[in-house]
């Protein structure tokens, strides 16, 4: 029963069990490496194998690529998959990978080092004739250069950490008295999360669409784009929901979309599935923003509407076998929505939740998919990205995805930890969203106004009172329990509810 | 048995009463509903209007007063008290003149942004505090006076511990 | 908040759900129908309103037309959605639901009688052109005419009451001895199950395949078919796994085939979803069977494959809007597989499984639907058909939706109740099954053989050897909370598993 | 602690004993493991060998000594005895020269197929037992003579609830 492949995979959380479930398909062994947080996580109990490497901080653990290589060498694996994050685009970690004789599942480790690079980037997109947004080709080494673009090119500025990726590092600029302090947090995010603090400046378009286009390339020489799509809900730089197809990407942009992504491609030398970045314009003009040279966090959108399977290519083209797809086999159905599910609090300004997930119930039925990395009992760890897991809908068009989703949202609890959920449920009666007039500051804008309060104030008026009638009856049945004090304290709760607080605590979940 | 619910929207005052039959007979001013509610498993509840025969399948959490009710079209944050310890309640409120920035989750202070005696507008950054790979700024959610800093830059917190307070 | 319409589901279970669901999407209000049995089902806790309709036997409660049709009047629902079973095909109801001026979703009264009836539907086959089994055309008064019959055609013979379904008052007979016990058991099946003790003769192809054209027409005139199904693994003459495409039907046949469908369905008069049943024999030619007037349960593999949503297109025709697709857009993409989770215990002779469910993993991701009609702690009655919930996959081809399927039945757990899951991890193993190699009689030869056995016996050593080691460990650990005595029998349980028990007697699930 | 563990393909024999580390040493003949399992959340457990990195998640259903494990690759049901239960076990199973066929599910018998004296063959069907919507029919899993028809057609009966004894 055992498989003809091993794979070990550098990653926790929803991304682990993705690409374990890829590997059980395709009767390929896996291997879990995990941290002291995560000992009886998800991705831990699912993989046919699980390697301890190291104590809860990622810096100890799922960042330590040594110990990684090690854990696939003691356990006989010989592909190694990095998910995204972590060490999904540290070149010297592929480069180790491959040097230990094993087989990198994502591009070959210079593609990652010019691509991740994102001035060499720049240049590499300028030589495939795909346009470029406006900015300085080398990082700020000092605040006068920023100065003096913004006097060329105006405000808004945008400042980005090198190295940085997922909205951390990213700052805007609206004048001259915001500059410094930017350049500053910018510089020390920078040096925090990635260990480095040089700076990139750029133009910023005032309401940008987040576009991207799926690339895969074989070893072989193929190349193909599988679609677009629009992620232009972002909160803090960081998407929060993403689309395919894009509201306002027709047949020929979405053309002239993918040529330029698969020239960019081409011209990096890239192999494995991988994506490339656009802002688009008011006007429908696009510019190349960067590649991931990885999977992508959205990758089911695209999978719903193509009928795809991107994991499973990107482990059949590091095996070396061919692309499954021509260009012209790829072809779009329907409409797909993803809401990453972030244990944050949106009544708190998005403060993070972390904690143990009480009650979970999760939505399913027609055109609803869940990629989860949490189980009901689990922790969620303070040490790592916050998203719990990805709700996608599919449907027949845009419209019916979105009340699928309201649907799907209506099913979907979480009990324990606060999570977006109530910011999704907000976001499917937004006109503005339902139009599809969305841009990258739309959800940021969107919190600032009177939905914010909206938020606050909870579901309807009927809803409200539902509420009210279950607690006080609620209250009832549990203040019968109690003859002598209605009002069960910490030390005075009824004997049953002690027993299952205590039988929770005593086992670590 | 009687309870005020207070909700977003004003508190409402509700008589209990579990029947021989195990309905509940829930009387709102004039209005009297039979209300059919079972508990499942955990925080599981489901619930039936007997007159209009609404239904809903409720998911019930609780801390002491406080308790959230998850129903289809959102979640509903609720405080339910005895008539006594609302009116309680309301006078400690209103009685307060300052608050208190507490910590919403363990993490790093990575900066202070103000000192004792500063004079704050509510949306002010007071405290920019690191977990999960995020700087969080934790803002003024009023106008008033910095009355104490609690925390300086570096501390390790856990959550709930005061950082500011606020005065008027 | 309200929508526009009211929906009242005549039904329970994971059909129920599967509306409320459609319904939920298209802004529709619903109203749920229940038994005694079902006070806490999931239907009625999903619906917006729930009438109880009587005690938990389904004669006295989801078989009582009037009492439900009562029900949408109390609430104001002018829509009326039957499900599959129970009174789907009851043209009295139908027409009890018209009279009423409340809106039928299903077909005309007088469609389901004409093809309710065995030998009228044969007769309107034969009108239309569509080639029919051998077989009397009126039901057996007279064993003698039974006799007479198979003097003419020859064995094997299948015996069918005439207001079956769902493999309920079938019998297969196999030769002289058995004519009369079968005669005398279908008559009493279908007395106690249909109130109609008539049967009907046909002859039995001996390893048929049963494929079903799915089709659909609107009140304008009208009519398209959605691609064929292939349900040829059965039980007892119930289906058990569906999927879609048929491994055998390609373009041409599958034209042939939805002509022959269309035609059946144009002559009936009919509108709304349908199916049209045939039985294929080995060489490719095929044989109208009956039509299902009414939604069918696997009707999710269709969806899968096609795109569509055929609930909502059933609801949007009884509102007399006009079909969404024309024939032209109805392509098939990938594969889809479904299989029937019963609550019935393969080693126990499929004897029915009712009880707690004490736990509940439903498994998620890539191209996996679960439509599912049980909640964790919920009950499974006793009075009621045993499908606890239907597992659908999908995948780009056939042998990727088998590897996915059994990597989803990996991932599902059902606890407190015998289900069918341990058959399905047995038959996607199963080198006929995976080669397609299936007709009706396929199940019931897999079960008499060794593999029969290896169910018995339980997965490969290596699992075996895990649950040896496991159940070690547990014992140890459950073990050390009784100083005294490591076994708990019932009265010396440690006290918390006491206390959970009796937590988990005290509320009614 | 020592265990016998039943399994469908034999008995096999454990020692275990969990260290203060919290670990598990199992061993099994000569062989010794060292084993993580950690409770979760009800039934379930996550269990890992250290030695070689196994991994599981395990689900244990378990009523008196008959236990249920559903790892990945599905279920196994096994007993787990002390070692003195398991020589017990063995001899009362053994020593049994009849069998009871018990209604696997409450329902309605149908038909009774034989009568007291009748000698059956194993696959004989004995009784027609009615239940959700389906007829069963109970098949003898031995051969033997009936010794005994405890119920008639039509009587409704529990699950457990004896129907016929097949003696040899």
């Amino acid at each position: 029963m055992s498989g003809t492949h091993k794979l070990l995979v550098a990653n926790r959380g929803e991304i682990a069990v993705r690409i374990i479930r890829a590997c059980r398909e395709m009767g390929i062994d896996t291997v879990a490496v995990y941290s002291e947080a995560d000992r009886t996580a998800p991705h831990v109990l699912m993989a046919d194998q699980a390697v301890p490497i190291g104590p809860a901080p990622a810096a100890e653990s799922y960042l330590r690529g040594e110990r990684i290589v090690e854990a696939a060498l003691a356990t006989g694996a010989e592909l190694v998959h990095p998910g995204y994050g972590f060490l999904a685009e540290n070149a010297g970690f592929a480069r180790m990978v491959e040097e230990a004789g094993l087989t990198w599942v994502g591009p070959p480790a210079k593609v990652i080092e010019l691509m991740g690079s994102k001035t060499e980037a720049r240049k590499v997109a300028v030589e495939a004739g795909a346009p470029v947004i406006p900015g300085l080709n080398d990082p700020v080494s000092d605040p006068a250069q920023l100065e003096a673009f913004a006097a060329e090119h105006g405000y808004p500025l945008l400042l980005k950490a090198v190295a940085g990726g997922g909205g951390k590092g990213m700052r805007r600029v609206d004048g001259p008295d915001e500059l410094l302090p930017a350049f500053e947090r910018a510089r020390s995010e920078g040096k925090a999360y990635f260990g480095d603090d040089r700076v990139f400046v750029e133009r910023l378009l005032v309401r940008p669409r987040h576009i991207e286009v799926q690339v895969v390339a074989d070893a072989h020489g193929a190349a193909v784009f599988v679609g677009e799509r629009e992620c232009s809900i972002q909160r803090r730089h960081q998407k929060v929901v993403e689309e395919s197809p894009s509201p306002v990407v027709d047949g020929a942009l979405r053309e002239r979309l993918g040529e330029a992504a698969l020239a960019v491609t081409r011209a990096s030398g890239y192999r494995s599935v991988g994506t490339v970045e656009m802002l688009m314009d008011e006007d429908g003009s696009f510019f190349f923003l960067e590649m991931n040279t990885r999977l992508q966090v959205e990758h089911p959108v695209t999978e719903m509407v193509y009928g795809v399977d991107l994991v499973r290519e990107q482990i059949r083209i590091a095996l070396g076998e061919p692309l499954s797809w021509r260009q012209d086999e790829l072809v779009p159905r329907g409409h797909a929505v993803e809401c990453r599910i972030y244990a944050e609090d949106p009544l708190r300004g998005f403060a993070p939740s972390p904690g143990t997930i009480e009650h979970l119930t999760e939505p399913s039925g027609p055109g609803v998919r869940v990629d989860s990395g949490v189980l009901p009992g689990g922790t969620v760890p303070l040490d790592y990205d916050p998203m719990v897991a990805k709700l996608v809908v599919w449907a027949a068009d845009r419209g019916t995805a979105i009340e699928r989703l309201r649907r799907a949202l209506g099913e979907y609890r979480i009990d324990g930890i606060a999570t977006t959920l109530p910011l999704f449920r907000m976001l499917v009666d937004d006109p503005d969203f339902r139009a599809g007039r969305i841009h990258t500051g739309f959800l940021d804008r969107l919190l600032e106004g009177e939905r914010a309060e909206a938020l606050r104030r909870g579901p309807d008026a009927e809803t409200e009172e539902a509420a009210a009638i279950a607690a006080a009856c609620l209250a009832t049945l549990e203040a019968g329990r109690l003859p002598d004090d209605p009002w069960a304290h910490a030390g005075e709760r009824s004997w049953w509810e002690e027993g299952l607080r205590i039988l929770h605590g005593r086992f670590p979940r | 048995m009687r309870w005020v619910i207070r909700t977003p929207s004003g508190d409402r005052e509700f008589e209990v009463e579990r029947r021989p039959d195990g309905l509940f007979r829930v009387v709102d001013g004039e209005r009297e509903r039979l209300v059919d509610l079972v508990r499942l498993n955990g925080s599981l509840s489901s619930m039936r209007c007997t007159e209009d025969h609404r239904s809903w399948k409720v998911l019930a959490h609780r801390e002491g007063r406080h308790w959230r009710i998850g129903l289809w079209r959102g979640d509903v944050a609720l405080e339910v008290l005895s008539p006594a310890e609302a009116v309680e309640a309301e006078s400690t409120a209103a009685g307060s003149g300052s608050a208190t920035v507490k910590a919403p989750i363990p993490g790093k202070v990575v900066a202070v942004k103000v000192a004792e005696g500063d004079a704050v507008e509510p949306g002010q950054p007071l405290v920019v505090l690191e977990a999960m790979k995020m700087e969080n700024e934790l803002v003024a959610e009023r106008a008033g006076t910095v009355r104490a800093v609690h925390v300086g830059a570096g501390e390790t917190v856990d959550a709930g511990t005061a950082l500011v307070e606020i005065g008027e």
